[in-house]
C-alpha cells in the first residue's frame, strides 16, 4: 500500500515529461524540415536558376532568327534542347537522391547491372527479425550501388559477392570483388564515391573500411536503429 | 543608339543575351565581360550608356563593381535569377536603376532598358524580398 | 543519509535518459529531413521535370519547322519560353517559401510596401515575453505579406490596420482594411494567394477566417509553440 502514491506521483510525472518530449520532438522535426528546405533551396539555385534562364533568353533568341538567320536559329534552338535535357537529368538526379530507397529493390538493381556487366553476383542474406528503419536502408542502398558500379567499372572481376547482415546493435554489409583495386595516379581528379560513402556512413556513426588486398572489399557497418517487427505499432 | 556593356560568367548566357540585344535597332552591344573586374575596365574605356551586370561571377561580383560604378554616367541593371537575402539592399546603396530578373522576355528588358535610358528606375517584385524599394517599387505594377 | 544514493540513483538514471534522448533527437532530425526530402522530390519532379520534357519536346519541334513553317516555329518557341519562366516561377515560388523569415522584418517590409501605395498603416502589437518559433514566424510572415499585398492590388482602401497579438497558447494576426472586398467574377482563374495561407495555416493546425462585410479582414491564429524568453538556454 505504501508503493501506490509513490508510483502515482511518478506516473504524473511521467506523463507531463512524455508531454513535454512529444513537444520537442515536433519541434525539433519541423525545425529539421526548415533546415533541409534551406538546403535543397541553395542547390536548386545554382543548378536549375541558370539552366531556366538560359532556355528562355535562347529561345527567345531564335524565335528573333527564325526569318532573319535560320541556320543560327537552328543552332540556338540544338542548345535550347540539349539545355533542357541537361536540367531534366539534374532534377532526376536530385529526385531519385532524395526518394526512399529499400535496399531489396537495390539489390535487384544491383543484380541487373553486374549480369549485363557479365560478373557473376553472390548474395549472402541472413535472415531477420529486423525492421531497418528507412534512413538506415537508404544509406545501405546508396553504398551498394555506388561499390557495386565501382565493381563494374574499375574492378575487371568475374566475381562479386555481396553480404547484408543484421545483426543485435548493427547492420554490416559487404560488398566483395575477385578483381584489381585500380590506385589512381597521384595527380587524377578525387571521385566523389567513396567520399561520398564516408560522408553518408559518418552522419549516422558508422563506419567503412576498404581492403584492397585482394581484389576490393569495401566493409559498412551502419548502426541499425530498427525495432522489432513485432514491436511495431 | 544605346551603348552597353554585358558582365555575365556564363558564356552561353553572354553570348545569347548580347545577340538578343544587338537585335534591337536601337542597341549596341559595344562589350562583353566575364567578371566585374573585367566590366569596369570595359565601362572605363568604352563609355557605354548601360552596363548590364549578372551579381555572381567569379574575380569580383557584380554588387562590387556597382558599387565603383555609383556615380558615374553609365547606367547599371543587375540581372539575377534569384532573391539572396541582402543582396537587394547592397544593390539599392550602390544606386543601381535596375534590379531585374533574368528571365523575362526579351521584349521586356529591352523595354526595361528603354524606360531606364529616360531616368526611371525598375526594380523586379520578385526580387525584393529583403526590403521594399524606398524608391516607389510600384511604378512598374 | 538515507536520501543521498536515492538522489544519486536519480542523476544516473537521468544521465541515461539524456543520453537516450539526444539519440532520440538525432533520428528524430535525420528522418523529418528525409521526409522532407522526400515530399520535395515529389512536387520537383511533378512540377519541373513535365515543363522540361515539354521544353525539349517542342525545342526539337521547333527546329524542324523553322524552315518548313516559320509561323509554327515562332509560336512553338513563345511556348518553349514561357514554360521556361512558370518553372522558374515555381521554383522561385518554392525557394521563397522555403527561406527563414523574421516576422519584424516582414513588417517593415508591409510598411514600405503600403507607404509606397500611399496607404497609411497602424500596427496594434502586444508586448511580449514570448517567443515565436521559426516554423511560426515564418508562417505568420507569410501570411501578412500575402494579406498585405492583397490590401495594395485589390482594396482600394486608405487605411491598413495590422495587430499582432501572442496570446498564452497561440498568436493572433489580424490584417484590415478599410477598402471594398473585389468578388471575383465565377469564370475568373482563382488566385493562389488565400489557398496559400489556408494551406501553410492548416499545415500548423492553425485557423483562417476572412470577413468581407467592411472591407476586408483576415484573422488568422495559429498555436504558438514557442517558449518563454527567460527560459532559453
Ligand atoms: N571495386 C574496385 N575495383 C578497382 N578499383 C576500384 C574499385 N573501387 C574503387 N576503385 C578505385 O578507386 C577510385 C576511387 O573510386 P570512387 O568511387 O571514389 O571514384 P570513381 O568511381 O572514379 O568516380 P565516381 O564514383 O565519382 O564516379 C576509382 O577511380 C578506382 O581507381
Ligand atoms: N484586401 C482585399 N481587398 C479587396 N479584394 C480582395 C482583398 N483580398 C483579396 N481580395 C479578392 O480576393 C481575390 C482572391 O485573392 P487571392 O490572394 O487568393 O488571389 P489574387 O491576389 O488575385 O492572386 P495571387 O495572390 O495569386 O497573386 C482577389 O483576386 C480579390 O478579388
Ligand atoms: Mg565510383
Ligand atoms: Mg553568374
Ligand atoms: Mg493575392
Amino acid at each position: 500500500v505504501i508503493l501506490l502514491p509513490f508510483s502515482i506521483h511518478n506516473r504524473n510525472e511521467r506523463d507531463v515529461l512524455t508531454e513535454k518530449l512529444e513537444d520537442a520532438n515536433k519541434r525539433i522535426s519541423d525545425l529539421s524540415k526548415l533546415e533541409e528546405r534551406q538546403r535543397i533551396a541553395r542547390d536548386l539555385h545554382d543548378t536549375l536558376g541558370q539552366k531556366l534562364s538560359l532556355i528562355g533568353m535562347k529561345s527567345d533568341l531564335a524565335r528573333k532568327l527564325v526569318t532573319k538567320n535560320p541556320e543560327q536559329a537552328k543552332q540556338e534552338l540544338k542548345d535550347v534542347g540539349q539545355t533542357a535535357r541537361t536540367a531534366l537529368n539534374e532534377v532526376r538526379k536530385m529526385v531519385s537522391s532524395m526518394r526512399e530507397v529499400r535496399l531489396q529493390d537495390e539489390l535487384l538493381r544491383v543484380e541487373q547491372l553486374l549480369t549485363a556487366a557479365n560478373i557473376t553476383l553472390i548474395i549472402h542474406q541472413t535472415a531477420t527479425e529486423h525492421k531497418l528503419s528507412p534512413l538506415t536502408e537508404n544509406i545501405l542502398s546508396m553504398c551498394l550501388r555506388e561499390a557495386v558500379t565501382n565493381v563494374v567499372k574499375h574492378s575487371l572481376a568475374s566475381r562479386c559477392e555481396v553480404s547484408i547482415d543484421p545483426r543485435f546493435k548493427d547492420v554490416q554489409l559487404v560488398i566483395r570483388d575477385n578483381g584489381m583495386f585500380q590506385k589512381r595516379k597521384p595527380d587524377e581528379v578525387l571521385g566523389s564515391g567513396i567520399l561520398g560513402m564516408k560522408e553518408r556512413v559518418a552522419f549516422v556513426n558508422g563506419s567503412i573500411s576498404i581492403d584492397t588486398e585482394n581484389g576490393t572489399e569495401v566493409t559498412i557497418v551502419v548502426p541499425n536503429d530498427a525495432k522489432p517487427k513485432s514491436e511495431e505499432k | 543608339m544605346i551603348k552597353i556593356v554585358i558582365a555575365e560568367d556564363q558564356q552561353l548566357l553572354l553570348g545569347a543575351l548580347g545577340s538578343l540585344l544587338n537585335l534591337e535597332d536601337d542597341m549596341e552591344v559595344v562589350g562583353k565581360a566575364t567578371n566585374g573586374e573585367e566590366a569596369l575596365e570595359l565601362v572605363r574605356t568604352l563609355q557605354p550608356d548601360i552596363c548590364l551586370m549578372d551579381i555572381e561571377m567569379p574575380g569580383g561580383s557584380g554588387l562590387d563593381a556597382a558599387e565603383q560604378l555609383k556615380g558615374s554616367d553609365c547606367k547599371v541593371i543587375i540581372l539575377t535569377t534569384f532573391a539572396r537575402s541582402g543582396y537587394f539592399q547592397r544593390a539599392l546603396k550602390a544606386g543601381v536603376q535596375g534590379y531585374l530578373l533574368k528571365d523575362r522576355p526579351s521584349e521586356e528588358l529591352a523595354n526595361s532598358i528603354r524606360n531606364i535610358m529616360s531616368g526611371r528606375k525598375i526594380y523586379a517584385p520578385e526580387l525584393m524580398e529583403d526590403v521594399y524599394a524606398p524608391e516607389n517599387p510600384l511604378t512598374e505594377r
